[in-house]
């Protein structure tokens, strides 16, 4: 197992968010994450990377403890988040961002390659390179989170909705991308609103209903779930 | 812009969709034309309303009007404009262009409070309750909307004050009743739970007497049951006699319980109608709905 | 033999306390250190004659602040062992303290609050060592024009109740040979002089006056100097402070003038002067002889056997004293007999002293 | 009011003005920084610049000099300016780690109110003041007769000294240095990061304690420049001139657009030049009410400043 | 929870005292009051008394002293605690308040109105409150810290205009400012210049109506309003709140409050002049504030009878042969940062702080 969570709660003031929390992602898996609004997915992730302090239960990178690890000591092991919302330093580049993205490491030409390859995945991100990211629209900025995301190299990467904001021709596009990603060797897991797309891409999903953990399965098993289906995939 | 752009054949489609609801073709400055079936009872008008910023047009020229009575149901994808739209009618921000009639008066430039007075309650996409105050406080500053009690008065324990204050909380307790969260009257609102949170934010909304009630995505982050309650209790507050003006994302809830649908993308007007029209619609279908999963 | 010092305390007229008010802490402390400890040389010495703590000596710190006075004062009212107080040192606090002890009837004695109108408010108690600075105004407008015989000079004050003060009866005096004036804020409010250095220079003076206390005064003096101005600064009592030269540089220092209601030191006599340094490790400062003279005003009348607050009080108005820095007598008001009014002035000399230069005649 | 005193002066109060707000512009880049990064206004900053001021002054002390030494020959000028600004440096940029390891830390592990912030920054601004205070009796300390100062450039009756030309080329030499670390250089960037979205920075690897201490010992060592140039300058340094100054480069980084490093120095600048040209327009009593005047006038036709906010924070 | 428990709060948080029952509540009350107007004789009680009482000032004038920072602390709190309004340049009001008197009554005044005290305080306080809203007005856009500075602005330019007019006469000051009225059975005026006890009481009294006019304010729509503002200012107004008009009423409001201060200061000072209004005054009564714990009435009280008891109790004390006094600021600063480290929400916060920052404290990231 790449990444475990054991029986994870976590509060935000006097409301607990995680009610105990327990999921794996094996090496090379695409794991989705999918729930309704305010379900914990995102605090999920945010628990993962270090953003909030868990209460109770543990997390367990790569054979490591890290639960009580800073969040940027937790990007140096290899985990890397695309958050929710982006979290694109507006003032900076497009460049300057991804930059941001390697900040911990050293080797310039890595780094630089490592940037042609994020150029490559988005070339939009090549043609704006020296722009204001600020200035950008929703669905550009969200590419520059996941291509920044993977400036770090990581072993691990969280993406937090990383269809939000774009138009539905991106959509599909980040998807195939997300797929070849994790063809070229990442591990990824993926919180999804658009769950349709998100569990027919998946090697195996969980589903988020305030704050517990009400299934999993593979994705296909998920998506053919009456229940799952019913509730986050259909229109009626 | 005053001519209706029509350049693609999607636009055309929608075009069709509301003969109605034309903006008028000609003439520099577009004048205000109600829904003519309409016209009697039009509670809130929204005519060719645009606002950018900076550079994104968050709303496109966008004309609808809501009748009295009605629950309304304004829907489109992520960054269509919905939230846009009730900002600004609420003061919130200020259409470059347009006008925004409320009763049969604009309230562009009118201060976020005179608006609330003049009847428009709101709740708030992502909750923005006063975090450390109880439920009950949180309710009574809506109620204190229409108290007349001054600084002096509230000093001096004015036998006004007391009335008012009194007024005021069985008001809102009743409104915690109306709501079903009467039981965390005296919690801290910080403490609720996601799904009280956003009932107290319908009660504090309905606090200030609006006759339009605008609720932006209420529904997020409840699960089916949840939401099943939530539909009576929109329909109960239509029954009140309250116009309700709903942006949400669950379609069971909007086809199940709204008159009216308009659609937004992009910052424009895509389609208007009944659910069944709305449902129907291929501009919809193509550019919220989805097409229906045979990708599984 | 210490337990018969409380002993002989409580025999003829001992037992009693006399009192120094004043700024002992804080930014102001200077002059009133200064000021303390002559009193307290004086009480030392007298006791030491009676070879016993005949006067106890009490301290009470105002910070030389009218919002801390009262308080402080009330506190010492309350002592009703203290007949006389040599204090407070300045006008601020003074006037804010005085009517405390006028209502308790306690005699006071300045040695260094020189504004004018403290002498009016109806005070019975209040009795000035000095010179007020309608004395030491005129003195200056007379030492820039017969002495300095500058024909221009620029008039600058801090805008303090001493220093504007002192500023406008020069203006008045040198009439046509002020070429400008300028204000400047107080000390520690303000650093850097470069506008007023700037109009100084423009202004072709070859004489600075500047009504203020030594510690903006030093700034402007090494600043003017920076600035490649070669005149004359002067001043009053408030700039006679090693401070000024401490800040400036003695060789920016020397060849400024002060004038101070106050005679050299070596008049004061060697006894004086030794007995200081070795009392308190330090060459006796500015006022601190006066200060002595007031003590021992004191001590001489309750060695008389006045004492009650009331009959101290009544002594001083009779009282004829020579003593180490001047004659005392006072008149009714409290103001020292204009006869016996002197103003020196002195010069900052290369080691950052100041050396009296001569005494100006007022009239 | 005084025109013709305004204008015959007009040169010299410029010259003198822009020496002036340099130091002041170096001495708010501190005000700036923290601002930037932590949304609070560190107030202990004037006793960071309160130390340097001394330091340099002990340290020169060691070597005897004092305000009455003579002036040293060119060389032993450049060595003794070296030593005094790496003492004032080192003194500051250690007093700005010790705040910020004193004042601030402990209440960021407990996720204080900014107000707290603030009021322990005050208690340490006071802590620091009056200990300088008792140590030297509140008396004003003179400076060596470093730098005797020469006219270098002169025209009509504006003469620009030699003083002037290092103060004002050293600010200017400081910020750019600056502005190309914080622009070009990784942890610059660390540091806009953090400023920008510091969640996401964690997110990127950026130790957030890290560029917090290092983002107050930068302000440290730019105050501890400012405040040798002041010492310079003035003359002579006291307990209470942190106090004094630190108001005037907080107004200048807040006239500037506070948490933007440019804007730090427009402020300084400017303020240096307003106050001046008020002090000869109005007297020099006025020169503190102008500034705040201008401030506040300013700030109601641009809320955030002339330059706006942030480190590069503009558009958000 | 029950409703009826809810009736009867209010659905207000309510600190321990707010929970006991009435009679209790009253007894207490009763109980405090009392034992304030007998402060001045705390000296006698054997033991504990010499401790409490100080050395260096005399403690009636030491109490008199802590009652107007107190005052200045409840005023201050209106602005920071409940409006959440950060002033800097509190002193401006108290200024204000002990100028207008001074004009209006000391023959140094080129007014020559000589008033009795009694009759320059409607005047005086009409002042500062318009004082208060035209500052208020300005600074209405400003975000925290912008406001911070210009607040700290408008104190500095107030006090450079009372150094630098000829009508506020900088720092020659104004004299002879008339005491209260009243006279004792014996003849001789109630408010002396040698007793600072009456002085006291006035102070204490005055306290005590500002806190009940402070208390109804907070617990009414007034108080519901500052708070909804200071947790959301724009859900605030579109909930129907008119945020301007109450922070202005809080500028007024705080304004009024110290400018009673400055009132009662300058009637018991006799002697005011401009070198009193120092900013480090207004930043130490807004420490005062945080410290005793902002937005709560008995914090902002504790706060600022500290702020001005802590030093003046320093006066006298001899550590080894040092002056404790001199030390007195040093100390001061560590005690400031020490208490907000220790109880960042302040000594006594109001519950809703405290609550508050408990939870914020889960919710450090690991460090
Ligand atoms: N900073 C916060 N403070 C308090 N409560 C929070 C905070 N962030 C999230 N929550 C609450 O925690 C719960 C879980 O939120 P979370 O953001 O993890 O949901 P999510 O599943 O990611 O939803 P979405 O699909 O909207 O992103 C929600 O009830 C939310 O209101
Ligand atoms: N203050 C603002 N400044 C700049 N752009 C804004 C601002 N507010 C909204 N926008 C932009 O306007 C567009 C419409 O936003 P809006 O919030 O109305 O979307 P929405 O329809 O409510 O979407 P959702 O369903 O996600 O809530 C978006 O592109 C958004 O980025
Ligand atoms: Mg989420
Ligand atoms: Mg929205």
């Amino acid at each position: 197992m790449l990444l475990e969570l054991k029986d994870i709660t976590l509060l935000y003031g006097r409301i607990q968010a995680l009610h105990g929390i327990s999921l794996t992602v094996g090496q090379g898996e695409i794991v989705a994450l999918i729930g309704a609004n305010g379900a914990g997915k995102s605090t999920t992730m945010r628990a993962i990377s270090g953003l909030r302090p868990v209460a109770q239960g543990s997390i367990v990178f790569d054979g490591e403890d890290i639960t009580k690890l800073r969040a940027d000591l937790r990007v140096v092991r290899g985990v890397s988040q695309s958050p929710e919302g982006r979290g694109i330093f507006p003032g900076m580049t497009v460049r300057e961002n991804l930059e941001m993205g390697a900040y911990t490491r050293r080797n310039r030409t890595e780094i630089n390659e490592d940037m042609e390859r994020a150029f490559t995945l988005f070339p939009r991100l090549k043609e704006r390179e020296k722009q204001v990211s600020g200035t950008m629209s929703g669905g550009e900025q969200q590419m520059l989170a996941v291509g920044r995301a993977l400036m770090s190299r990581p072993k691990l990467l969280l993406l937090d909705e990383p269809s939000m904001g774009l138009a539905p021709m991106l959509i599909q596009q980040i998807f195939d991308i997300i797929v070849e990603i994790n063809q070229q060797g990442t591990t990824v897991l993926l919180v999804e609103q658009n769950a349709q797309q998100a569990l027919s891409r998946a090697h195996r999903g969980y589903v988020l209903e305030t704050g517990r953990i009400v299934k999993e399965g593979t994705g296909q098993e998920l998506l053919h779930d009456p229940a799952v289906k019913d509730a986050y995939l259909g229109v009626a | 812009m005053s001519e209706p752009h029509i350049e693609t054949p999607e636009e055309l489609d929608r075009a069709n969709e509301r003969p109605v609801d034309e903006p008028a073709p000609s003439g520099s400055a577009p004048e205000s034309r109600p829904t003519p079936e309409a016209a009697g009872d039009v509670l809130l008008e929204m005519d060719d309303v645009t606002l950018r910023f900076g550079g994104v047009v968050a709303l496109d020229g966008v004309s609808f009007a809501l009748r009295k009575g009605e629950i309304f149901g304004l829907i489109g994808p992520n960054g269509a404009g919905k939230t846009t739209c009730f900002n600004a009618m609420t003061g919130v921000y200020r259409p470059t262009s347009g006008a925004i009639r409320f009763q049969g008066q604009s309230i562009v430039g009118k201060k976020k409070h005179e608006i609330t007075r003049s009847g428009i309650g709101r709740t708030f996409q992502n909750v923005r309750l006063f975090p450390e105050m109880t439920a009950l406080e949180n309710v009574m500053v809506g109620a204190d909307a229409h108290f007349k009690t001054s600084v002096l008065g509230a000093l001096f324990r004015l036998p006004r004050f007391w009335r008012e204050e009194r007024e005021g909380r069985e008001k809102s307790l009743e409104l915690l009743r109306f709501v079903g969260i009467e039981h965390r009257a005296g919690e801290v609102s910080r403490n609720l739970s996601y799904g009280e949170q956003r009932r107290l934010e319908i009660a504090r909304a309905l606090a200030t007497n609006p006759t339009l009630l605008c609720l932006d995505e209420p529904a997020a982050g409840f699960n089916p049951a949840e939401k099943e309650d939530l539909l009576n209790l929109i329909r109960k507050i239509r029954d009140t006699g309250v116009t309700v003006l709903l942006i949400e994302h669950d379609m069971r809830l909007v086809m199940g319980v709204t008159d009216r649908i308009v659609v937004l993308e992009f910052g424009k007007k895509i389609a208007e109608g009944t659910p069944a029209e709305v449902r129907e619609n291929p501009a919809v279908i193509a550019a919220y709905l989805g097409v229906p999963t045979d990708a599984a | 033999n210490k337990d018969t010092s409380s002993d002989t305390a409580s025999g003829s007229n001992c037992g009693y306390k006399l009192a120094f008010f004043g700024a002992l802490t804080g930014s102001a402390a200077n002059l009133g250190v200064n000021i303390e400890q002559g009193f307290e040389l004086a009480v030392n010495q007298f006791n030491e004659k009676k070879g016993s703590t005949c006067i106890e000596v009490a301290k009470f710190d105002s910070q030389g602040a009218a919002e801390v006075a009262p308080g402080v004062a009330r506190s010492l009212v309350a002592d009703k062992k203290v007949l006389g107080i040599v204090g407070p040192p300045f006008s601020g606090e003074s006037e804010a303290a005085d009517p405390i002890f006028a209502e308790a009837g306690i005699p006071t004695i300045t040695p260094s609050a020189t504004r004018t109108s403290l002498a009016s408010k109806g005070w019975k108690v209040f009795h000035r060592a000095v010179a007020n600075d309608d004395a030491q105004g005129p003195a200056a407008a007379a030492y820039i024009k017969d002495v300095l015989k500058a024909q221009k000079v620029f008039v600058a004050d801090d805008q303090s109740a001493y220093g504007a003060g002192l500023a406008d009866v020069v203006k008045s005096k040198l009439g046509a040979a002020v070429v400008n004036s300028d204000k400047t804020e107080g000390d520690g409010k303000q650093t850097d002089f470069s506008a007023l250095v700037q109009k100084v220079k423009s202004s072709g003076a070859t004489a600075l006056f500047y009504g203020g206390y030594y510690t903006n005064a030093g700034l402007i003096r090494k600043q003017l100097t920076a600035a490649g101005w070669k005149g004359t600064l002067l001043g009053g009592d408030g700039m006679k402070d090693q401070g000024l030269a401490k800040a400036s540089g003695n060789a920016a220092a020397v060849g400024t003038v002060v004038t101070c209601p106050c005679s050299p030191p070596e008049q004061a006599g060697q006894d004086f002067n030794n007995a200081y340094k070795a009392k308190w490790n330090v060459a006796a400062g500015t006022y601190s002889d006066v200060a002595y003279d007031a003590a021992n005003i004191f001590l001489q009348g309750i060695e008389a056997g006045n004492t009650t607050p009331e009959k101290l009080n009544n002594y001083l108005s009779t009282v004829n004293y020579k003593g180490i820095a001047n004659t005392y007598k006072w008149t009714p008001e409290g103001e020292l007999d204009p006869t016996l009014i002197k103003v020196w002035a002195f010069k900052f000399d290369a080691s950052g002293d100041t050396k009296a230069d001569q005494e100006i005649k007022t009239s | 009011m005084n025109f013709s005193g305004l204008i015959q002066d007009f040169g010299p109060l410029t010259i003198t003005g822009l020496a002036q707000g340099a130091i002041i512009a170096l001495f708010a880049l501190g005000y700036t920084l923290v601002y930037g990064v932590l949304r609070l206004i560190n107030f202990a900053h004037s006793e960071v610049f309160l130390v340097g001021t001394f330091a340099c002054l002990i340290v020169w002390g060691f070597f005897g000099l004092d305000q009455n030494s003579a002036t040293p020959g060119l060389l032993g000028v450049l060595g003794y300016l070296a030593i005094g600004l790496l003492a004032a440096i080192v003194a500051s940029g250690v007093t700005a780690l010790a705040v910020e390891l004193v004042a601030y830390r402990p209440l960021r592990r407990r996720n204080a109110p900014p107000l707290a912030f603030l009021i322990t920054a005050i208690g340490a601004s006071l802590f620091i003041s009056e200990v300088v205070g008792v140590l030297t009796d509140r008396n004003q300390r003179g400076v060596p007769p470093l730098i005797v100062q020469k006219d270098v450039v002169s025209f009509g009756n504006t003469h620009i000294t030699n003083l002037q030309i290092l103060i004002i080329v050293l600010a200017l030499v400081m910020m750019f240095a600056l502005d190309r670390f914080i622009n070009r250089s990784r942890l610059g960037r660390g540091i806009r990061a953090v400023a920008q979205n510091p969640d996401a920075a964690a997110l990127m690897g950026v130790n957030k304690s890290r560029v917090i201490s290092l983002v107050f010992l930068i302000g440290g060592l730019m105050a501890g420049i400012a405040a040798v140039m002041y010492d310079l300058k003035i003359g002579a340094t006291k307990f209470d001139a942190g106090f004094l100054l630190g108001i005037e480069a907080f107004t200048a980084a807040v006239l500037g657009g506070i948490g933007n490093l440019r804007g730090a120095l427009l402020g300084g600048l400017l303020l240096g030049l307003l106050q001046n040209y008020a002090a000869s327009l109005l007297g020099s009593e006025w020169l503190h009410a102008a500034s705040f005047v201008a401030l506040v006038l300013i700030l109601l036709f641009r809320p955030t400043g002339l330059l706006g906010e942030s480190l590069g924070r503009a558009r958000a | 929870m029950s409703v009826a428990t809810d009736k009867r709060n209010g659905g207000a948080v309510r600190g321990w005292l707010g929970r006991q029952p009435l009679p209790v509540r009253l007894a207490l009350v009763a109980l405090f009051v009392v034992a304030g107007y007998l402060l001045p004789y705390v000296g006698s009680i054997p033991v504990i008394g010499p401790q409490i009482v100080t050395q260096g000032i005399d403690w009636p004038s030491a109490l008199f002293n802590m009652s107007y920072y107190v005052l200045l602390a409840l005023g201050l709190n209106v602005v920071v605690g409940f409006a959440g309004l950060l002033d800097l340049g509190y002193v401006g009001f108290f200024a204000v308040g002990a100028y207008v008197t001074a004009l209006l009554t000391s023959p140094d005044s080129i007014l020559h109105t000589e008033w009795a005290w009694l009759a320059s305080i409607p005047i005086a306080l009409a002042v500062t409150m318009l004082a208060g809203v035209l500052l208020g007005w300005p600074t209405l856009r400003l975000r925290g810290d912008y406001l911070a500075i210009v607040t700290l602005g408008f104190a500095e330019i107030i006090r450079i205009v009372a150094t630098s007019t000829e009508v506020l006469r900088g720092e020659r000051g104004f004299s002879s400012i008339p005491h209260p009225p009243g006279q004792g059975s014996d003849g001789k005026p109630i408010f002396g210049v040698a007793d600072a006890t009456p002085y006291f009481w006035l102070g204490l009294t005055v306290i005590l109506l500002v806190i009940v006019g402070v208390r109804n304010l907070d617990r009414s729509r007034v108080g519901r309003s500052w708070l909804a503002i200071r947790e959301d200012e724009e859900a605030a107004e579109l909930m129907g709140v008119r945020t301007i008009k109450y922070k202005l009423w809080a500028f007024a409001i705080g304004a009024f409050i110290g400018g009673l201060g400055g009132i009662i200061w300058a009637g018991n000072q006799n002697f005011i002049n401009s070198a009193t209004f120092q900013l480090q005054f207004s930043i130490l009564v807004l420490a005062g504030v945080v410290m005793g714990g902002s937005g709560n009435i008995a914090g902002a009280i504790l706060g600022g009878a500290l702020i001005s008891y802590i030093p003046d109790r320093l006066r006298g004390i001899e550590f080894g042969d040092t002056d404790l006094y001199e030390y007195r600021f040093a100390i001061f600063g560590a005690a400031i940062i020490l208490i907000m480290v220790l109880r960042p929400q302040g000594l006594i916060p109001s519950r809703r702080r405290a609550m508050e920052l408990k939870d914020r404290q889960k919710e450090v990231a690991p460090q």
